[in-house]
């Protein structure tokens, strides 16, 4: 399903950034499939290909939302099916954790969201990033943390 | 036999509408024929229970509306229970009663007639409030 | 932002991918745009990048210009990645130094509007310029590869890519869980569309195999761990006890035919015929060497009996083995574990549990001359012949509910279409009816073959489905319908066959988390490209063949075998493999010896050593990480995990990975 | 043990038997069955319709009185069980139904499915226990031939009821055998009767049930048992069980002679 029309219509201004660490093994691929099976979703996403969602610093989090991201996902593939056995399962535990911080500094959690998608669920890709631009539609505009000096 | 029009978007509105009633989708059915085969009322139909969802795949809604099977159908699901894909025919079957129901002076039940189904006396209260149910609105 | 960095020469390739590319992206529009991009010292575009016009142009710019990095905005890196690191080591550049920006799959192809597109396509080539600005040049190192190869599977894909493996010239070892090689090939009684005798064709590959002197058998062992990566793969084997010596054991079969225990049910004859505890699965076996089962042998249980001890003749029994574990390096492996099919518990209405409704595998058995009938063909509830046979088709194939499988098993058409010939062929008077949704008979000489069926034996094909099976005294009341005539139908049978769906072994997912591959929804192992790498996994050096990979019938199971042998051959020719220089590295000033990414990596790659720095004049001694890049995967996870921040992954800096961030949210 | 218990409208009327022989055994069995006050007709039929709420009220209010009382809801009814079981697994899963039925009671606390209703021989399945009631009998049933009769409103759908398996169900046949009957499964015993086609159309209700009943005098049954006051009817009517002179009663009834309250 496609958002980009209704988009454009609820709201002209608002171009929201999502930026999405995938992992090279099970998301990358899934958006890839998402691609190659031509479907739709906003081109406010922009993928960063990460060996495994373990590699995702928060710091790279922090960054994307200090520099203008209205959404953050990290997606890796699904629980015991790892590339690398077992570094989704320490996504899990870090991002769990660090899900409390991004709240308590004013990140709501709607913007930012840990997922699994394998390399088949093209769809379910294309549907994650639908469902958290759609969040972040509601929202409006990351200014919490949003860097002044960074972007008027 | 008469050519069948194919015309999509004659009956756009009454097929959206079993859509909604029913919430199944008919696109899914492959038409192995399986409710058909395990139907246990298909004696006095006159479309096979297969055929009721080719005719709406086909948007030949008209055909499905006036057939007597919608009303030969007991409602006892064994089409859902085995349709390979998950399709409930028993809810399209109640959602084209309903659509035909719910017109103003289309029951096929009133409650002035019950009495006449009490002619035998054994027969139980479940079977009138069910008739009600599925013949009225 | 890019302060300290010696300024770049960066070229930029935009490719249109013929309309793929251009007809969502305006690509001279981003080599404006890329033109303007710190560092970059020359852009271009082209309709096919990947062809060699499209290479030659890269390499011809690289030298004119001098650019020492290059960024190819095209389709998605797993595509051509390796493509454009060639092309620009032909040209002089460590191919390291290549960074590829996704404007097909994840740009031009899931966007419709082109100002959007466009826009888009500019923030990844500006996030990949970001990125290549601070890549440095990888090598990578070497490793040896170990001259053999491990198949997991010992039915006709296992087989065949033993055989093609071995011949030449590579050792080959061989695990397969049950008693014997041979597989579900060695159940069939005969195969389409040839209808020659499956045995006649299989037996002589199963001996070849034991005697090639290249090939190693383990039967009755299964993998019980894998470490270890492309070339140096180490495995751990179970070899379970047998407690039959191998070495003595004659294959007299005096104890298979003297076991007092016959209570188990043949597995070999899909349960038809019961065996003894100590039994060899089938007249052709190979080994043709008895197992004792644990769970039957009286001796085993109670500890009296023992009577095949006392009776073998070359005291080849043997009750104090125990299960042993055997370690084997091996440079690549094949992954031919098979299939199976659908438990038909959940199928009430077609009375599986009825005697003479039975599946088509149990078919094959009772249609084979040394199955439990002899090849008679009778009812297994009354030994009588039957008059009707009725087929069900698609018994759990198609089947989106949780009953059934949502794909087509594919073989059950031929082989259904095969049974009723075969009913026909021995016995004209027999009365044979195919229930199907779908007739499916793409292949050679696949259609006419089920044509036949029809046209010259008269087997009579229903188009529709059965909907329930009344067991009727000695009948069996077939309801159905045929959709084609819009009529119920209702067939009084002797005997009903079912077709029942094929799936992947229920013990893949564990192979799979052994092996470190994966499978898809249905459980069945994925291929690396379902086109263009269809018989290779995501991790090098392991290799898919046969029906675990999907449902597949003989001739494209031998065929992805010989392809899967094809594969590792050219593995184990290698002399060297090359490592992915993408692995970790501690900055070992930075370091702060508390270890924790010991603990975190899953490869055990990281381990510590001692060493002693030079603190402004004073000499300090202390405890860093040290990373083994042989044994490195290159996840990244002690990256996040290092407290200090000391640990950073080549290729994937916390640097480049934040210049993507910072480009992209500009 | 204690439930809240829903009669339904034909066990005060028609089926009296089927309450009275139920709530004697539970005595019996010292089992407490409440019955529900101010209960209402369940409407007999589940309705499909995605758009029906009204419908589904009355099956609310009692699944929420159970609720509040803490208790388990039991049935005796096929009909009833079918009706409110399915309405609960709505109010569970379809948001839309829990939002408008909710809107409509205004009840003191939201109903969101969380309670339970269970049918008389789900509660002596799971919660009293076979083994344990063929401990109790006091007059066996001496291997008399019986054959269940399921019907449909008690199986299907499958993923709603989850009362047993829908193709090949047991529970019947376990509960005669802890009476001492002997249980004889025929192929047509999970058949549909037909229903309330008998108020529309009497020939169709004739051919299903002669099916039934000649489907089991086949396999050598002298005797039916049934949860369901129309399957009963239904079945009794037909010209195949009175020419093999067929009785169908109630379970409950086999219950009651076996635990000598009949």
């Amino acid at each position: 399903m496609s958002l980009d029309s209704n988009i454009a219509n609820k709201n002209e201004e608002f171009k929201p950034l999502i930026v999405a660490f995938c992992c090279n093994w099970c998301s990358y691929a899934g958006a890839d499939l998402a691609g190659t099976s031509r479907l739709k979703y906003p081109a406010n996403v922009k993928i960063i290909r990460v060996p495994c969602s373990c590699r995702v610093n928060l710091n790279f989090v922090l960054r994307a939302f200090q520099h203008g991201a209205d959404g953050v996902v990290i997606a890796g593939c699904h629980p015991g099916d790892c590339h690398y056995s077992t570094g989704n399962y320490h996504t899990r535990r870090r991002f769990s954790l660090i899900t409390n911080l991004t709240e308590y500094i004013g990140i709501e959690k709607e913007r930012f969201k840990v997922d699994w998608i394998s390399a088949a669920e093209g769809n379910k890709f294309a549907t994650v990033m639908n469902d958290i631009l759609e969040d972040v539609y509601k929202l409006g505009p990351n200014k919490k943390l949003r860097d002044a000096r960074w972007k008027i | 036999m008469k050519k069948m029009k194919i015309t999509p978007d004659k009956y756009e509105n009454e097929l959206l509408q079993i859509k909604k009633i029913s919430s199944e989708m008919v696109n899914d059915c492959m038409q192995c024929g399986k409710c058909t085969a395990g139907c246990p009322a298909t004696l006095e139909m006159d479309l096979l229970p297969h055929q009721i969802i080719r005719y709406l795949q086909l948007g030949q809604f008209h055909k499905v509306i006036e057939s007597k099977t919608i009303w030969s159908c007991a409602s006892c699901f064994t089409c859902a229970a085995r349709c390979p894909r998950g399709v409930d025919l028993a809810k399209l079957m109640e959602a084209i009663r309903l659509i035909s129901l719910r017109k103003k002076g289309n029951n096929r039940l009133n409650v002035e007639d019950v009495s006449q189904l009490m002619t035998d006396q054994k027969m139980p209260q479940q079977a009138i409030v069910s008739a009600l149910r599925k013949y009225s609105k | 932002m890019q302060g300290g960095i010696k300024l770049r020469k960066i070229g930029v390739f935009v490719c249109w991918c013929g309309s793929n590319i251009a007809a969502t992206v305006d690509v001279e529009q981003v080599v404006q745009e890329a033109n303007k991009m710190s560092g970059v010292a020359y852009a271009a575009d082209y309709q096919y990048m990947c062809s060699e016009i499209g290479q030659n142009m890269m390499k011809d710019a690289i030298l004119k210009h001098n650019l020492d990095r290059v960024v190819i905005a095209a389709c998605s890196p797993r595509m051509h990645e390796g493509t454009f690191r060639r092309a620009a080591e032909e040209s002089g550049i460590n191919p390291y130094l290549v960074e590829i920006a996704n404007i097909r799959e994840q740009c031009s192809w899931v966007h419709k509007d082109k100002k959007a597109g466009t826009e888009k396509a500019i923030a990844l080539t500006r996030a990949a310029v970001a990125k290549v600005t601070l890549n440095t040049e990888l090598i990578p190192g070497e490793i040896d590869v170990v001259k053999k190869a491990l198949i997991i599977g010992g039915g006709i894909a296992g087989i065949q890519a033993a055989l093609d493996i071995a011949d030449a010239g590579y050792k080959v070892d061989i695990v397969e869980k049950t008693p014997s090689i041979g597989g579900r090939m060695a159940q069939l009684d005969k195969t389409f569309p040839t209808l020659d005798c499956s045995a006649c064709i299989l037996t002589p590959k199963m001996v070849d195999a034991a005697r090639h002197p290249n090939i190693t058998l383990h039967t009755y062992s299964e993998v019980e761990k894998i470490s270890g990566y492309v070339g140096n793969f180490n495995v751990s084997i179970k070899k379970k006890a047998r407690y039959v010596d191998m070495d003595k054991c004659t294959g007299c079969r005096i104890c298979t035919e003297k076991c007092p225990s016959k209570k188990a049910k043949s597995e070999f004859e899909e349960g038809l015929k019961n065996r003894g505890a100590v039994y060899i699965p089938f007249a052709q076996a190979v080994p043709n060497v008895p197992v004792i089962d644990t769970d039957e042998c009286i001796k085993l249980k109670t500890g009296k009996c023992g009577l095949c001890e006392k009776l073998c003749p070359s005291g080849a029994i043997d009750f104090n083995q125990k299960d042993e574990m055997i370690t084997e390096e091996y440079g690549a492996i094949v992954v031919a574990s098979g299939y199976d099919i659908i438990d038909l518990d959940k199928f009430g209405e077609y009375q599986y549990d009825h005697p003479d409704v039975i599946t088509s595998l149990e078919f094959e058995r009772i249609t084979n001359a040394a199955g439990p009938t002899n090849g008679k063909f009778v009812r297994p509830s009354d030994g009588e012949k039957p008059k009707k046979v009725v087929f069900v088709q698609c018994v759990g194939s198609r089947d989106k509910t949780e009953r059934g499988k949502s794909y087509c098993s594919k073989i059950c058409c031929m082989y259904t279409a095969k049974h009723s010939m075969l009913i026909k062929e021995k016995y004209p008077d027999i009365e044979a009816y195919v229930f199907y949704i779908d007739v499916r008979t793409p292949g050679k000489n696949f259609d006419e073959f089920q044509r036949r069926a029809v046209e010259k034996y008269g087997v009579q094909y229903i188009k529709g489905m059965v909907g329930k099976i009344f067991p009727e005294g000695k009948k069996l009341m077939v309801h159905g319908v045929d959709t084609m005539s819009g009529e119920t139908l209702v067939i009084d049978a002797d005997m009903v066959v079912l077709a029942a769906a094929t799936k992947a072994k229920s013990d893949a997912v564990d192979l799979k988390r052994k092996l470190n591959i994966s499978t898809d929804i249905n459980n069945f192992f994925t291929e690396a490209h379902p086109k263009l790498r269809p018989v290779e996994t995501a991790s090098a050096g392991i290799y898919l063949a046969g029906a675990c990979q999907g449902p597949k019938d003989i001739p494209e199971t031998v065929a992805q075998s010989s392809a899967a042998a094809a594969k590792v051959i050219g593995l184990l020719n290698k002399s060297k493999l090359v490592n992915n220089p993408c692995v970790s590295a501690v900055d070992e000033s930075l370091c702060s010896g508390c270890l924790a990414c010991t603990e975190m990596c899953p490869y055990d790659a990281i381990s510590f050593k001692n060493i002693e720095i030079d603190d402004h004049g004073q000499k300090i001694k202390k405890v860093v990480a040290d990373v083994n890049e042989a044994l490195c995967h290159g996840c990244g996870g002690c990256t996040v995990t290092c407290r200090p921040g000391a640990i950073d992954l080549k290729g994937f800096t916390n640097k480049q990975i934040l210049a993507e961030v910072d480009a992209i949210c500009r | 043990m204690k439930y809240s218990y829903y009669p339904g409208c034909t066990l005060k009327t028609k089926a009296q038997e089927l309450e009275k022989f139920a709530l004697d055994s539970a005595n019996e069995l010292g089992i407490e069955l409440i019955e529900q006050k101010d209960w209402q007709c369940c409407g007999a039929v589940y309705p499909m319709g995605e758009d029906e709420i009204v419908t589904k009220l009355s099956s609310v209010r009692s699944l929420a009185a159970a609720k509040d009382r803490n208790e388990k809801l039991v049935t005796l009814c096929s009909a009833c069980h079918h009706v409110i079981k399915r309405v609960n697994e709505d109010m569970k899963k379809k948001v839309e139904v829990r939002e408008k039925v909710n809107n409509y009671l205004q009840l003191e606390n939201d109903y969101k499915g969380e309670g339970e209703v269970i049918h008389f021989l789900e509660m002596m399945r799971d919660d009293f226990g076979f083994e344990q009631l063929s401990k109790k009998i006091k007059k066996s049933l001496n291997g008399r031939k019986i054959g269940a009769y399921y019907g449909c409103l008690l199986l299907r759908p499958e993923k709603d009821m989850k009362f047993d398996d829908s193709e090949n169900p047991i529970i019947m046949e376990n509960f005669i055998e802890a009476l001492g009957g002997v249980a004889i499964k025929y192929p047509y015993r999970t058949e549909c009767c037909g229903g309330y086609l008998v108020t529309e159309n009497k020939s169709i209700t004739e051919e299903m049930t002669n099916n039934i009943i000649r489907s089991a005098v086949m396999n050598g049954i002298e005797e039916i048992v049934t949860a369901c006051p129309l399957c009963k009817y239904n079945l009794e009517n037909s010209h195949q069980a009175k020419k093999n002179n067929v009785s169908v009663v109630y379970f409950t009834e086999l219950l009651a002679e076996s635990l000598n309250v009949k």
